[in-house]
């Protein structure tokens, strides 16, 4: 659908290869009621024909506001649930079908990061059984050098050799996210899910937590599906940018040109409602997006955002727009780009 | 504001429909006045339990018995071996012991008014020997398999021809009580009719009310042919836990009570009650099961009566020989010729181990079944393991519930156990022992069998002669004794606590099972 | 238990001074049971001439209806009540823990059958469930065991279930997941040591339980066979002496009393040492 | 325009099982008529506590130890409880983060509405509804006649937090405290409440105290800041100054950290490094010593606030030195 | 919510029956024999096949469940073995004692329950509330037995005030003497509930307190008890419906061991006697009219907490 556009911006992404991961259709739907006999009679659909692709190297954001779909995406993509149609394609291979025993080696080569540092760490286990995990899992290390590995990893996400024998309730926040990020890249991993990993976190020690998430990406050459629900910090970090709404992908752009020209109504409302840190520059109060959220169970054709739209025409209604090409690297799903 | 009114109305609702609830299942009786005491008095017995039912045909528990008794007058009855004759007039036996006639009063009438003639008593019997209505009775007027003829001689005679001849048909006679032909007749099934929960009686009492769980009231009949009671009423009040009972017995709440005997001392302390005791015909014994072979040893069975003394087994089970005679013989003390000087086996531990070691049976085990509902059995089983373990044998007890220990007591090839507990109470004809004696009767526990055994009770049964029929009894406790396959332990006594305010005790004449044989001889002191 | 938990829970115990109580109690209680053979008199022994004595210098219980010694009794009876209240505690958690961890992990068509059957299970009056199974089984602690075992493993398996559901959404499950980790390890090395401490608050909750129904069991004449007693059987064989002799009843009853209100303070105790607050912020 | 409220060297501790935790250490601010005051710190920082100290709306656990609390002259925090209630939700009233537990789940939004209103305003019943159908219809509800009735459940987040500001303002309170009103909603949610917030406060002639983290809400919101940490304030002026011209490393930190808008360029974020002081020993001198770069010995002792221009005070040696030297300059 | 009844409902018939198909099975394959009760030893051995043979139990099983099953859907409960009066006649003329003794201890139980536990959350951590949490404890730990041999010998033998014995005294018939005999059964029964309603009532109350809208109602200038009886009462008491659904079991049980105690005249004394004399179709009726109350209970739980609590409403 989307083809393979030459790719500048930030770093070494390659052009022309197959895609580290390429999402084709995807799609989640949840049941939520069921008739009498068993059959299926509301369903909720929260990833419904979903397609992006991420570059070796790169960092993908995906971003978009409660319940738009992007956690389940992220989370059908490292193949946490199955999922209800579509492929994942990780090196040109599709693992939608695959049984657990099948993903194992793609397993090691797909880790995550989650949002509350609080419930990410079994908090019955010290940081050195956490850390050594993965790598009991994918083997390759005996127990004493285990020990040394799993020390290195502490000093490299900036903790300290003592921290090993202690429990996660003895740490602040950001440290705890910290060790995550250590046990997440222990087994040498290729691809990282950032399942929002900052939300939960005080600004300073955010921009802790992301400094070394992209030096780790240069040391290690990682890629990132990084998700967020702060547009700000997410334009900082991410290469290319999805926005998401409803369940669907309603525009993929540069991280840069997404901010600058923005394509869809609702990712222009997106940015405006930002509220930007300088006194100086006053929002734009009368862009504000007015109403609220229908409910994700009403199966209504045409685009989902029409009730809102400052621009929605008889059109917007009949017909869902679709993913169109409107400058290079630059996608958007709406019918004022026809 | 119409959904804040309903949550409030809904809880609100909820609080009073559980109050309502409780209350209003109560049937509670506020007009009735329940016993009508009027000068008489009414007397409250206490019983263990529910009555099964109020058909005498279909009564075989003791609660039933006691209020049956009440309701309606028997043919004849029997007291310590004297015989009185009630609805009957006179009983005559022909010479060869196969026909017998019986002669009804004058003027006999139901409580609902109707006459009761002979038409009854046949339709009693012909019920009682009917196969589909299936009574209890049915097998005491079925000799080997054929049974008796009843024919109406007239209105107040009905004779009765037997295919063999039979002393025992007396002491069958008695247990019958006529039931009202013009209430049962047409009947498909007299067990389940529902004309049971109001019986038509022709005793003392006729039926009031039963509340189930609580209580039966019946009330004086004028109806009754002899002297009418003196109690206006009788409550029959179900009370199952004994202590409460005790309890309710010393603040009047009941008059009459079948007292345990480890409750005899505090009844007596109280004061408030008379006790009464009298044997209760009943005869608990040991039996030894020789379908086990260490059992048919009769040295070992010699050792093991040895090894107990009579006198502390019973105080041990009925907590002083007081309340339990010990036992000689086999047949109850109001048995026709029951013997009372016969072979003892006195209590001697090292003639017990001699004996043992003879069988060479020296470390036997032996597996010992008891009713586990029934304390004295408890208790009497704990004392025989501990004074069995001095001799040098092991004793496993097996306690059982009743439906348990009774269908393996009849299986003739039981081998669960070695020994157990019996216990019976045949009335005063001798011959009605036979169906536990028998080799091959039904009821024979110990499955003792011997041809010598057998002969002697079968002449027994026919012999009409008294004292050859004495001599062939006694040759029976006899050898009895001296096998010892059933060793009689003690006779058992019923203890009866009545209220100090009623009196006629004397006349109304003690009876075991059924308390009193004539409640109507009771009444109430000024 | 790691050590983080040991800690809280010793510190738990040095503050609240009923849970120190409680182990006290429960101490005496199995040291005296363990010593039981010590006792001046054996518990079997029936001495027909020494019947119903009061307490005294020579029996400090005094005697039950048989002449045996009380206070020897309620020592084997000890034994006898402590061990089939944790033998059939570990039954039913055990069975409880498995069915519960199994029904609430994998959910869908297996979970609604445990389920419905759990249901099904519960609406059977458990009290004609004890009269039929015993009488199928021969008497014994054995027998007392497994029927209490199997009354009351199914209120755990719902309590277990439902901290199964909560646990498995947590983030570390997810991980756990997501790194490959057998869904055999997952259980054992993840969900269940999470929910150790709402097993081990369950588990004291039902050894209290599982005593007081041994002795209704022993009501219903189904109890431990004679010449051997539970408190259970000795409160109910003293009903019928209630009158002149209350002693009878009243020290098997304080017994069971005493042991189940120290287990139920320490199951406080152990709820509040591993109250979740612990990982929450 | 007068002066509203005023607050002297307020103290609040929690007594906890391990010690004394000091929450609020001696903080002293005022609001005027009609502004609309911000307070920004991290979390631990002390600006709820602050807030909710106020009212005296702390859980049990916590004591205010000291202080002073007047509101047009009538000190709140010695205030008997009857009277203090009757300034609670009259005079100022409160908007707490989570509007999904601020609702009581089973009663309608109208009983909830109705019982403040004709706590304070003395309405009949219906009298009252009717005014608290005119209050969601003015904080944008749609068909309100209808949603009165319903119950909280039946609202999304935005919606809740609506209800709660017609709630606050519907007994016309002179200052309304806002504690993280919109932290808990999506950021296009959170555009639409600031702008209702600030349009009502401003016709209502309400001043506001608005609590939050996010520094991009209080430079588009407040006229003037306070910035918290470590239960003190570090610095106060109006909102264009601390932006544009920072005296405190901490504030320095903060902007830094925070990602810039411009085009083209994107520059590495610089965090403040280590993590927030534990306030069970909080240390005696400036809290935030350990993480700040330009810490000196002098930092053990807490210096006194000192004026860098009218209005704009902060709490470092730094400043009190550039202050001298201006001074000098000037001589 | 009329579909949820329905669906609900239409569980309830598989559940029922296939409580019924266990039970029997469990019945019939206890050892022993009903016939032996009655048995004497007069009788002769065909006599008594040919009784066995009139209640039905010489065929084999299958059908005589079939039988059975039959039987229950035309209304008819079978003939009692032992009393030889149909089952329902003999349930039906019980039950209104035991769910009068079950009904009262629930009304007691929630009654005390409550205040205790409400007064024992207010004065948290106050002398009365120790107490208060020290009896609660008692009342879980109590051994049913016990406390009724305790109260048999303090208030019958001792003091004489109470009676201990059935329902009623005869020749006297007035609520006041039907009350005087339930007060004992009554407490027994209900000591332990009210002990489980007042540690629930405490805690949750508790936990409700120190949620946000209690705040925000200070915070709007109401008063604490304004609060406790307008907004917290309702939230604490909904949860009691289901914790009422979920005690039913051990009150059932409960009921009939203080039915034996006290010679309450109810379903449990009949219970128990049918149980030792295996009269088979009596177990099967008790044990459904048990099971059919339990269910019938939780699912009256389930409706009312629908009907009380909006969001559950809604859901349905």
């Amino acid at each position: 659908m989307s083809d393979n556009s030459l790719l500048e911006g930030r770093g070494q992404a390659r052009t022309g290869k197959t895609p580290l991961l390429e999402v084709r259709r995807l799609a989640k739907h949840f049941t939520i009621e069921k008739s009498l006999f068993g059959r299926t009679t509301k369903v909720l659909k929260a990833v419904d024909d979903v397609s992006f692709h991420i570059h070796r190297g790169e960092t993908f954001g995906l971003v978009g506001e409660s319940g738009c779909g992007k956690s389940t995406t992220g989370r059908s993509v490292i193949r946490l649930f199955d999922i209800t149609s579509g492929e994942i394609c990780y090196e040109g291979i599709d693992l939608a079908g695959m049984n657990e025993r099948q993903l194992k080696p793609y397993r090691q080569k797909m880790q995550a990061i989650f949002q509350d540092p609080y419930s990410s760490l079994n908090p019955g286990m010290n940081v050195m059984e956490l850390i050594s995990e993965p790598l009991e899992i994918y083997g390759g290390y005996s127990r004493s050098n285990r020990r040394d590995r799993v020390i290195e990893l502490l000093e490299r996400v900036g903790l300290k050799r003592e921290h090993a024998d202690r429990y996660p309730h003895e740490f602040s926040g950001g440290q705890r996210q910290r060790i995550s990020i250590a046990r997440s890249i222990a087994s040498g991993p290729e691809f990282v899910l950032c399942d929002e990993p900052i939300s939960a976190l005080d600004v300073s020690v955010q921009a802790q937590v992301v400094n070394m998430l992209e030096d780790l990406q240069q040391e290690l050459g990682l890629t990132y599906l990084f998700i967020a629900h702060d547009l700000s910090m997410v334009r900082h970090i991410s290469n290319r940018i999805g926005v998401m709404y409803m369940g669907k992908l309603v525009e993929v752009s540069f991280s840069e040109e997404l901010y600058t020209h923005p394509a869809h109504p609702y990712t222009e409302a997106l940015l405006a409602a930002i509220p930007i840190p300088d006194p100086k520059v006053l929002m734009p109060t009368d862009r504000l997006l007015q109403g609220e959220l229908p409910s994700p169970i009403d199966a209504a054709i045409g685009c989902k955002f029409r009730s809102r739209c400052p621009y929605a025409s008889r059109r917007c209604g009949e017909e869902e727009p679709v993913l169109k090409r409107i400058a290079p690297g630059h996608y958007a799903a709406c019918h004022l780009h026809e | 504001m119409l959904r804040k009114r309903g949550l409030r109305a809904a809880i609100v609702l909820l609080l009073v429909s559980l109050f309502a609830g409780a209350c209003s299942s109560y049937p509670v009786v506020t007009t009735d006045k329940g016993g009508l005491s009027g000068e008489g008095g009414n007397l409250i017995i206490a019983i263990k339990d529910d009555p099964k039912t109020f058909n005498p045909i279909y009564a075989g528990d003791s609660m039933s018995l006691t209020i049956n008794n009440a309701l309606y007058a028997p043919l004849l009855s029997v007291n310590n071996g004297e015989k009185k004759f009630v609805l009957a007039e006179s009983l005559t036996a022909a010479k060869d012991l196969k026909k017998f006639t019986l002669k009804l009063r004058a003027g006999l009438v139901w409580h609902d008014g109707q006459p009761l003639t002979a038409d009854d008593v046949l339709f009693t019997f012909n019920s009682i020997l009917d196969e589909k209505q299936h009574s209890y009775f049915r097998s005491s007027f079925v000799l080997d398999g054929k049974p008796i003829k009843v024919n109406k001689a007239d209105e107040r005679t009905i004779e009765f021809v037997l295919p063999q001849a039979s002393a025992a048909f007396e002491s069958a006679l008695v247990q019958i009580v006529p039931i009202p032909k013009h209430i049962f007749e047409g009947e498909a099934d007299l067990e389940k009719s529902d004309k049971n929960y109001s019986p038509v009686g022709s005793g003392p009492f006729k039926f009031k009310e039963y509340r189930a769980g609580e209580y039966v009231l019946v009330e004086r009949a004028d109806t009754y042919f002899s002297e009418k009671s003196k109690l206006d009423s009788i409550t029959f009040r179900i009370a199952k836990e004994n202590n409460s009972a005790v309890l309710a017995l010393q603040n009047g709440e009941l008059n009459m009570l079948r007292v345990e005997p480890q409750d005899y001392a505090k009844v007596k302390a109280a004061g408030h009650a008379k006790l009464m005791m009298f044997p209760s015909g009943g005869v608990t014994t040991m039996v030894f099961n020789m379908n086990i072979d260490r059992m048919k040893q009769k040295e070992v069975r010699q050792a093991i009566v040895h090894a107990l003394d009579k006198q502390e087994l019973i105080q041990a089970g009925f907590s002083s020989t007081e309340f339990a005679e010990p036992a000689a013989s086999i047949f109850s003390p109001d048995t026709l010729y029951v013997k009372k000087e016969l072979p003892t086996y006195p209590y001697d531990k090292d003639k017990s181990k001699a004996l043992l070691k003879a069988a060479g049976a020296e470390g036997l085990k032996i597996r010992f079944a008891y009713f586990s509902a029934s304390t004295p059995e408890t208790n009497m089983a704990l004392y025989l393991q501990q004074k069995l373990k001095e001799v040098g044998i092991q004793v496993e007890l097996i306690p059982l519930d009743g439906a348990a220990l009774g269908k393996k007591a009849l299986n003739k090839d039981n081998t669960d156990y070695d020994m157990s507990f019996g216990g019976y109470s045949m009335g005063f004809e001798p011959d009605a022992y036979k169906v536990l004696y028998l080799s091959d009767a039904a009821y024979n526990y110990s499955h003792y069998k011997n041809e010598q055994f057998d002969q002697w009770w079968q002449q027994a049964a026919v012999e009409t002669d008294a004292n050859k029929r004495a001599q062939l009894y006694g040759q029976i406790q006899e050898l009895s004794a001296r096998e010892v396959t059933t060793y009689p332990i003690a006779y058992g006594k019923s203890i009866i606590a009545i209220d100090a305010r009623f009196a006629g005790i004397e006349e109304a004449v003690a009876k075991p099972v059924v308390m009193f044989d004539d409640f109507a001889k009771l009444y109430k002191q000024k | 238990m790691n050590r983080m938990r040991w800690t809280l829970l010793v510190s738990q115990l040095r503050t609240q001074k009923s849970a120190l109580i409680a182990l006290i109690i429960l101490g005496i209680y199995v040291l005296a049971a363990l010593a039981a053979p010590l006792a001046p008199h054996d518990p079997n022994t029936i001495h027909l001439d020494e019947r119903l004595l009061p307490p005294s210098g020579q029996h400090w219980f005094g005697t039950d209806d048989n002449g045996r010694d009380y206070f020897a009794r309620a020592l084997y009876g000890a034994r006898v009540s402590l061990s089939v209240g944790i033998l059939a505690m570990l039954v039913s958690v055990t069975i409880g823990t498995i069915i519960g961890a199994i029904s609430g992990y994998f959910g869908g068509k297996l979970d609604t059958f445990l389920m419905r059957s759990i249901d099904i299970g519960m609406s059977l009056p458990s009290f004609f469930l004890m009269l039929i199974l015993n009488a199928y089984l021969k008497p014994g602690v054995v027998t007392i065991v497994l029927i209490i075992g199997l009354l009351s493993w199914m209120s755990i398996s719902r309590i277990v279930r439902a901290e199964t559901i909560s646990v498995k959404e947590r983030e570390y499950v997810l991980y756990a997941r997501v790194s490959g980790q057998s869904t055999f390890r997952i259980i054992f090395r993840h969900i269940i040591p999470s929910i150790v401490p709402t097993i081990v608050v369950a588990a004291t909750l039902n050894i209290a339980g599982v005593i007081m129904m041994e002795s209704s069991l022993s009501f219903l004449g189904l109890g431990i066979s004679p010449p051997d007693a539970s408190w259970g059987s000795m409160l109910n064989n003293a009903k019928g002496y209630i009158g002149e002799n209350p002693t009878l009843a009243l020290f098997p009853g304080l017994l069971i009393l005493t042991t189940v209100l120290a287990f139920n303070y320490l199951g406080d105790v152990f709820r509040a040492a591993f109250e979740p607050k612990v990982n929450r912020r | 325009m007068t002066e509203l409220l005023s607050v002297d060297q307020l103290r609040t501790s929690f007594f906890t099982r391990d010690g004394e935790v000091q929450a609020v250490r001696g903080v002293s601010f005022s609001i005027k008529e009609g502004e609309l005051i911000g307070i920004v710190g991290e979390s631990g920082s002390g600006k709820s506590v602050t807030a909710k100290s106020l009212l005296r709306l702390i859980p049990p656990s916590g004591q205010i130890v000291g202080g002073q609390s007047k509101l047009r002259g009538v000190d709140l925090l010695s205030l008997p409880e009857e009277k203090l209630r009757k300034v609670r939700g009259h005079q100022v009233a409160m908007i707490f983060q989570d509007p999904m537990t601020s609702l009581n789940p089973v009663l309608t939004v109208g009983a909830q509405l109705t019982e403040v209103l004709r706590r304070h305003q003395k309405l009949s019943r219906r009298h009252a509804r009717q005014e608290a159908i005119e209050w969601l219809r003015q904080v944008g509800i749609p068909s309100p006649e209808i949603r009165i009735d319903q119950y909280p459940h039946e609202f999304s987040g935005g919606m809740r937090q609506r209800v709660m500001i017609a709630m606050a303002l519907s007994c016309k309170p002179d200052l309304l405290v806002a504690d993280e009103p919109t932290t808990a909603l999506d950021v296009t949610i959170q555009a639409q409440i600031l702008a209702l917030l600030t349009n009502l406060c401003k016709t209502t002639g309400t001043s506001v105290l608005l609590i939050t983290h996010d520094l991009g809400v209080v430079a588009q919101v407040c006229s003037r800041v306070i910035v918290m940490y470590g239960g003190l304030i570090m610095e106060e002026g109006t909102v264009e100054d601390i932006f544009s011209a920072p005296q405190h490393p901490y504030t320095k930190g903060l902007l830094r950290s925070i990602p810039r808008m411009r085009e083209g360029r994107r520059e590495r974020l610089v965090p403040i490094e280590g993590s927030p002081p534990n306030l069970l020993n909080p240390p005696s001198g400036c809290p935030f010593m350990e993480r700040c770069p330009q810490a000196s010995s002098e930092c053990l002792i807490l210096p006194p606030y000192v004026e860098s221009k009218p209005g704009h005070r902060s709490l470092c040696w730094l400043t009190v030195a550039r202050k001298s030297e201006r001074q000098e300059g000037l001589q | 919510m009329k579909k949820y009844l329905l669906r609900r409902l239409l569980q309830l018939i598989p559940m029922l029956l296939f409580i019924s198909i266990v039970s029997f099975a469990l019945i019939r394959l206890a050892p022993g024999d009903p016939v032996m009760s009655f048995v004497t030893p007069n009788m002769s051995p065909d006599d008594i096949e040919r009784i066995r043979a009139s209640m039905g139990l010489d065929q084999p099983l299958y059908l005589q469940y079939a039988y059975w099953l039959q039987n229950v859907l035309t209304g008819n409960l079978g003939y009692s073995l032992i009393n030889h009066r149909p089952v329902l006649d003999l349930i039906v003329e019980r039950i209104p004692a035991t769910l009068g003794l079950m009904g009262c201890s629930l009304v007691l139980s929630l009654i005390i329950g409550i205040t205790l536990g409400l007064v024992a959350a207010l004065n948290k951590n106050k002398p009365i509330d120790r107490v208060l949490s020290f009896l609660s404890y008692i009342g879980i730990s109590l051994p049913g037995l016990w406390f009724a041999m305790i109260l048999i010998y303090v208030f019958s033998i001792q003091l004489h005030w109470l009676p201990s014995l059935g329902m009623r005294t005869i020749g006297v018939n007035s609520v006041w003497d039907v009350i005087l005999h339930g007060v004992m059964p009554c407490l027994v029964l209900s000591i332990t509930s009210i002990a489980v309603f007042m540690r629930y009532i405490r805690s949750s109350t508790i936990s409700q307190l120190e949620e946000d809208y209690v705040n925000i109602q200070y915070a709007y200038g109401s008063t604490s008890t304004v609060i406790l009886f307008r907004h917290v009462l309702r939230n604490v008491l909904l949860p009691v419906i289901t914790i009422l659904g979920l005690s039913l079991p051990e009150i059932i049980t409960g009921a009939f061991i203080v039915e034996s105690i006290f010679s309450w005249p109810g379903m449990g004394s009949l219970g128990i006697n049918a149980v030792f004399s295996l009269d088979y179709p009596m177990i099967m009726g008790i044990t459904m009219m048990s099971s059919f109350l339990l269910i019938f209970g939780n699912l009256l739980a389930d409706m009312m907490y629908g009907v009380v609590d909006p969001r559950i409403k809604s859901m349905r």
